[in-house]
């Protein structure tokens, strides 16, 4: 039967609704045509084929796709590293004012001072968060945080004399980190994690040399654990000459417990998209603001800002700077959401934030480890569980992944972090009530139950969603990737 | 406190299931020396209405004033629905599609979305976004490198956005950054294109240019062509609705800024990158794709497609680093294109082009204003000015009017006291009259 | 199977969801409690038992909860009378802005000239519409215009001498009417239809007399008829002395077709959230101002709105008012859509509205009315068919409208009016596309296809809906109004 | 032709299955001489642009004041999240649940709403709302009316809202209306309420009142009850986090308006009206009322019910003629009780309590403004002024301030000459210093 809310099952696609002359939203028109001001030559013939489909039915039809997405504001989203939390309603209408959504990023600095007092206090908390010294808020997001950071090393080294070759990356580390390494023209050593999945610290002196510029180390790892030698990995690393860069994807974990300036880190960068609650918006997007201690500082893109008494400047005279990772200021409205968040937690609430993400995952692990095998241990604010053990019954974590989708939850991450097997990786973040947790602990057991007495209903799941599982492979081997119109 | 949910009853039980005592235990993994005990250097928690009534005065810090800027991003109007749509938590609290069972929702807006910006650009595929224009250079760039591994050239048109060059000579690993000048036309000087090429992997030019004006793309597709090179254009999306396409004109590589297509200024970002290309690229691609396919019963769905070229797969194999894009504004960009559809756009580039047209013949009409360069533009040119164009700002300003962009702040064009100025449909003839008159009264 | 998007079944109450102990919404605090300002026995000692719930859990709620409704953006909602017509996007931000929700109507004139200029602007429009020479925008709902238009006939008669007894309301009317009536200390005589579904003339004048006050017309007709004697009607309504008042619920045919004040109407009120595409918000907000001749003008509730030039006041000085119908001067946002709406169609738009509404109406009954029989003829924005066709295979105009939700529609009014048996008053509006309505006859013939082959599907139908049939004499046995708390 | 969907071939294909040439065609039903061919006199059609442009101005042109002023509009705080759900089409776009099935949203939201009500008011039953507090409050003397048929006076406080008064005399059907003075503490004088009760089916009195003060709520329901009339009390629900509730203290009735539970002022509509009562007048309560019940699979869902009250079944003899009510801001009450809680009103209650009392203390030690009354008083109070209070307006609004309402507005209080001040939590210190400040220099 269809299900309700009512999908026609598939939804056509908006140029499969198009008919010609229809009226669209009405807009400004021109007394005179294209070719009143411009050579012919320069004019195309055709139109580009934009659907013509009146507004109500545009309404609908994003109103109807819409309906065929969880996210966060129905259930659990429980993807670990992704940090998928309550977006607060309210960072959406800050960012929606017209002082802040309406403001031309080459206004003259002298009439833009909000946004630029806005951007000078997010840096200044994030600072004082991180413990570090400066900071650049330019990176819209977080692998752009990363490459700034590589880019900032190979300045820092290029300025001593050598810009080095290598990069070190762990085993366990997020896609993003080697290939913003490689990005960055270094080669990529990886390194492989020790027993308890952290930096084997052997591994990592004997990899060191005059040519490795970087250690890219995440922080609780992508784990969820803190990596307990951090101070020690610092020194060694140092110690080399090279430099200790963190993903700070996890800071979630540590917001007011632990500052990475304290333990050595170099460069970092931040999520806001995750640890400051500005939505994901179904993939983007983000802000990747990166933190330095002086040493980098000089490196860091323009502009800059700064404040002289109740004035801020851009400041675009900085010689060693590597450049513009951006073609603006980086991703501003995603700065006053993370403004906003940020005041109304105040150091107190923001606090708070850590200490409710690692209560919530422990207590989520708790009730789950003695199905649900942990190979490292709990984590802080995310656990990585093992599905090897469903093997026996033909069911693998992608199955597991499905069937949570017919309980209206959204599976974790699975098959991250490389080195668990079958990995699920569960972050419950602090938002999640106790019931909520409860609830999604139940039925992880009862799939793992399930699992057991009728296999199939796992294997075959979702039952439920708007599609079945999908074949990947033919949209690979046939890439499919936009609507061809009907030639008549 | 704001958004931890639990009771202090809620905080014991889960200790105790925990099987800790207190909070603090749960950092024990902290080594002590790593613990910081010291407040976090931010202010106290504040209610949320104060919080709004703080937002809201720094909003007001930033002067409303009538916008005649461009230079990339464009005060274009985005219909009401546009924000509607996007307030929908089911688009702005979802992450990236990777369970497409549950996200075919956002699987189909992409496949929208990569269709609408093709056929904009006139190339065969387009992939979910890139952060934004200048980025999406880069990553042109990047990929142009990868094609060419034995050409180390990238020519760049010194029409082009001063950032665009920036962020590519910053983020694309590109070694040789070579210069093509331009003309009093203010086109890319095509003597000088065929010396260039040679041996370069690439030439990248923008239509219209830096300085609003069209450029000769047919002619600068076939000296590339002739010199084995990519052409990258970045283009104004929104001027496709009446120029030729560049896929059309022989681009092999088109990115663009998608701002103007119904995302908010914004100072710059949130926007979003619009990357296209030819078929033979597919597999070089930076960025998500999402591709059409069946499910068990033959229905059809979406899935992010062609994987093997990302981060989460490929690590430092990738195509590129990009994970995190901006697909809610690429979402805004699809409901826009869908709202306007084919009639909407050209009313719109018409108008924009006819205000533009407007409004330079009354300021080259004012004594010392002169045009920059003389080729055909679209929305936005360049004037000579007769005073530091950064004064002619503050004068206007004071009017209420963000008299367009002072060229001097930009890197290769400090000695030009001229003002770039931007005319969108949005820009009633009222509003022109009054930049016409602020900038003769400075 | 559960259907997608998921819903737990069913939807806790807000109040099961409630812990005591967990924070809401950050608020600002006073430094002392209620006691240090008030004496004890004005205090009560328990707080009321509002729901411990989290913010996020509460949007969470909310939008689960959405997710039951069935509404305009999701697909046609044909329900007759009520002009279920697309609700324009930028309608709502134009009435969010700040400028306009944020006024306090006790704020003195001349610091809301802007409020009092669009009023005075949307009155205009309204005036011209009506064809009439002066109105009120008081009146907060139709039903309330109404009131507003017999409270102005008692006035006028009573400053006659007589305020006379009796209001006469055709059978076919809607509810309000004779509701309003009886509330306003009227005797209410019906008047039967004649054989078009029309006033019958000769009982019109058979009713008249010096004791009726006015004879309330729905013109077009609840039937979607225009009354085409309505001048006759006028004619023989004045020369009783009485008044003509019109209900203009059905204005969506007329806008710029025909005026009610050039056929004799003497006071009519308007739907805003029917004709002027105001969002009905579940069962409210509307807007029913009240268009009146010269004559009744003297009686308009206060504050009318005048004009010196380019300044706007609210007179507060008209002896001969009723008084006031509202608290403040209505509900002003909802002039703001209306007035947004108004601006954008212009005068040509106006006029298109209607073409499309009956256009769209006529097109469906012509694709309909092979099967389901219109006993007066197709209307003109809306048309009522009858079910009675069904009855041999034990199917009800009711199993009709039920059948259809499992098809992603809503059902059309039912059992309205009262002159059809087995009613189903079909109105598209003009903003359904002509696939829409394909689609809509398509169900609709299917329908009675199923209700001769297979009756039970249809009986039994909604089969796909979050509840289905629900016992309504058991709510109306067993009143159950509200939560009870656990007695603990 | 905004939102009139077709194309000309559309309109074509239709006009030809129904069997007509063109669209005049369609209104021959309506006899000539009524037809009319004028355009109607309203400007030309506008891009939405352009309206957004034009109505933007329109609100430019109300002046943006710290409100000070109350008398039943209060400028409390709606939670971001309130508007956020309101947003969502599921709720504003939907029609009244007539169909339960499809509407178990909007069903079980009155469910709740009721439940708040009647709890925060002290009695059994609520209904799905009123228009606003104003007609609550009349419907409640027209039930009242109809509970004692042989009683025709009304007794009215003449603490209660003027405009409330107004509606009761116009709306109600009332023939006669009782005044009740009030005393120097500014309540209800109980010395009066015995007298005037006699053969009164009804007395109506506010709480807080009209002037701000806590009226004696138990003694005039003892009054009533001996004297057989209906309690029928108009209450501030914000108020209720920290009174005690009318109906603990024996009202009947309670009415309210609920505007400031998450409605923005909206000068004054739309808001919504409260209306909670004894179970025993449930059969005679005006409005709908969303029921609990079950279906044939015993799920619990929720329907209109006890409609034969209403005119949609009983026509002449409905309990009242309201059809359309207020439901998308009794949907926003709802969510902002939900989102504030239990502890959440009760702090905003005690904030407001505490703002007043201080901008009280400060303005009363100004020369020449005095307490107008000395009863315990809430969030709201009287001051008379040295000037002529609509002065004072003038000149506080110059300052940016709206410093109240001038009680010499109102019927029954034109002589005098003094300010009615409110203070919501949303008032800071600052802004409490600036209206004194403004206050003292008038
Ligand atoms: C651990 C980690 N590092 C880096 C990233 C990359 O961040 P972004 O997606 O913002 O580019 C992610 C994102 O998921 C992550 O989880
Ligand atoms: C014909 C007719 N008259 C009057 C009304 C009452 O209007 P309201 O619901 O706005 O009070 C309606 C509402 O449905 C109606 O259809």
């Amino acid at each position: 039967m269809t299900p309700f809310p009512y999908q026609p099952d598939p939804t056509p696609l908006i140029f499969e609704r198009s008919k010609p002359g229809r009226p669209g939203v009405p807009v400004p028109r021109a007394t005179r045509g294209a070719e009143a001001y411009l050579p012919a030559e320069l004019l195309r013939e055709e139109p580009p084929r934009l659907p013509d489909v009146p507004e109500f039915e545009v309404v609908r039809h994003y109103v109807e796709l819409s309906l065929k997405n969880h996210h966060v504001d129905r259930a659990l989203y429980p993807l670990g590293s992704c940090t998928m939390k309550y977006n607060p309603k309210v960072n959406e209408d800050m960012a929606r004012l017209p002082g802040h959504a309406g403001i031309h990023p080459l206004t003259p600095d002298e009439f833009v001072q909000g946004a630029l007092e806005l951007m000078y206090e997010v840096a200044e908390a994030l600072k004082a968060i991180a413990g570090m010294d400066a900071i650049t808020l330019q990176p819209p997001a977080g692998a752009s945080g990363e490459m700034t950071g590589i880019l900032l090393a190979r300045a820092y080294h290029t300025a001593r004399g050598n810009p080095r070759k290598v990069v070190l990356v762990p085993d366990s580390a997020h896609g993003t980190n080697p290939a913003t390494a490689a990005r960055a023209d270094y080669a990529v050593r990886s390194l492989k994690s020790d027993a308890r999945g952290q930096i084997d610290l052997a591994a990592l002196r004997a990899a060191l040399n005059e040519d490795v510029a970087a250690l890219m180390l995440t922080n609780p790892s992508t784990l969820g654990r803190f990596e307990t030698d951090v101070t020690e990995i610092a020194k060694i690393v140092h110690d080399a000459g090279a430099l200790l860069y963190m993903d700070g994807a996890n800071m979630n974990a540590l917001l007011g417990r632990a500052r990475p300036g304290g333990f050595g880190v170099d460069m970092m960068h931040f999520n806001l998209h995750k640890t400051f609650s500005t939505p994901h918006g179904g993939g983007g997007p983000g802000a990747g603001p990166v933190a330095v201690t002086a040493a980098l500082a000089p490196y860091l893109p323009v502009p800059t800002l700064e404040r002289d008494g109740e004035r801020y400047r851009r400041v675009w005279d900085r010689p060693d700077s590597i450049g513009k990772v951006h073609g603006f200021d980086g991703n501003y409205g995603v700065l006053v959401r993370a403004y906003t968040y940020i005041r109304i937690n105040g150091r107190e609430g923001l606090a708070r934030v850590a200490e409710g993400a690692v209560l919530n995952n422990r207590y989520l692990s708790a009730r789950m480890a003695d199905t649900y095998p942990l190979p490292f241990g709990p984590g802080m604010h995310e656990s990585v569980f093992s599905g090897t053990f469903l093997r026996e019954h033909g069911v693998k974590t992608l199955d597991v992944a499905k069937r949570l989708l017919d309980f209206g939850f959204h599976a974790p991450t699975i098959y991250f972090p490389l080195i668990v097997p079958e990995a699920l990786m569960i972050e419950p973040t602090e938002t999640a009530t106790k019931d909520e947790l409860d609830r999604f602990a139940d039925v992880m057991l009862a799939i793992a139950d399930e699992a057991r007495r009728t296999p199939d209903v796992v294997t075959g799941a979702p039952h439920t969603t708007p599609v079945g599982r999908l074949d990947e492979s033919k949209a690979a081997r046939q890439p499919n990737l936009k609507y061809e119109w009907p030639t008549d | 406190m704001a958004y931890v949910p639990h009771s202090d009853a809620d905080i014991q039980a889960m200790l105790e299931t925990i099987g800790v005592t207190s909070m603090a235990d749960l950092f024990d993994s902290i080594p002590a020396a790593q613990r910081s005990t010291a407040a976090i250097d931010v202010p106290s928690a504040l209610p949320e209405v104060d919080v709004v009534r703080e937002v809201t005065r720094l909003a007001r810090r930033n002067a409303e004033l009538v916008c005649f800027a461009g230079g990339g991003i464009y005060d274009h109007y985005a219909p009401s629905a546009v924000n509607h749509i996007l307030l929908r938590s089911e688009w702005y609290t979802a992450y990236t599609p990777y369970q497409p069972e549950v996200a075919q929702g956002s699987l189909q807006v992409i496949y929208e979305f990569q269709t609408m910006i093709a056929e904009l650009f006139g190339l065969d595929v387009a992939n979910a976004s890139m952060y934004d224009g200048p980025t999406a250079a880069a990553e042109a760039v990047v990929m142009a490198l990868g094609v060419k591994p034995d050409r180390t050239d990238v020519v760049i048109g010194d029409s082009i956005h001063p950032h665009t060059r920036q962020v590519i000579s910053t983020a694309s690993g590109a070694r040789q950054l070579v210069s093509l000048p331009f003309g009093p036309d203010g086109r890319v000087d095509l003597t000088k294109v065929g010396d260039a090429l040679r041996g370069a992997a690439c030439v990248v030019v923008q239509q219209p240019n830096f300085l609003g004006v069209i450029e000769d793309l047919e002619a600068i597709a076939a000296a590339a062509q002739e010199a084995g090179a990519l052409l990258i254009v970045a283009a104004d999306p929104v001027a496709m609705a009446i120029l030729k396409s560049p896929g059309s004109q022989g681009a092999d590589v088109v990115v663009g800024e998608g701002q103007g297509l119904g995302c908010a200024p914004s100072f710059g970002g949130p926007v979003v990158g619009l990357f296209a290309a030819r078929r033979d690229y597919l597999r070089r691609m930076p960025g998500r794709l999402s591709g059409a396919t069946v499910d068990h019963d033959g229905r059809r769905g979406f899935v992010l497609t062609l994987q093997a070229r990302e981060q989460q797969i490929r690590r430092e194999k990738a195509t590129s680093n990009i994970c995190t894009n901006q697909a809610l504004l690429a979402l805004a960009a699809t409901v826009h294109l869908a709202l306007l559809g084919r009639t909407g756009l050209r009313h719109i580039a018409e108008r924009s082009l006819e205000g533009a047209h407007h409004a330079f013949d009354a300021i080259t009409a004012l004594p010392g204003y002169e045009p920059l360069v003389d080729g055909p533009f679209f929305k936005e040119f360049a004037v000579r000015t007769p005073k530091p164009a950064r004064a002619i700002l503050g004068h206007a300003a004071e009017r209420g009017v963000l008299a367009g962009v002072a060229l001097t702040r930009f890197p290769g064009f400090v000695d030009r006291e001229a003002l770039l100025i931007a005319v969108t449909e949005k820009r009633t003839d009222d509003e022109i009259a009054r930049l016409v008159d602020a900038l003769r009264t400075a």
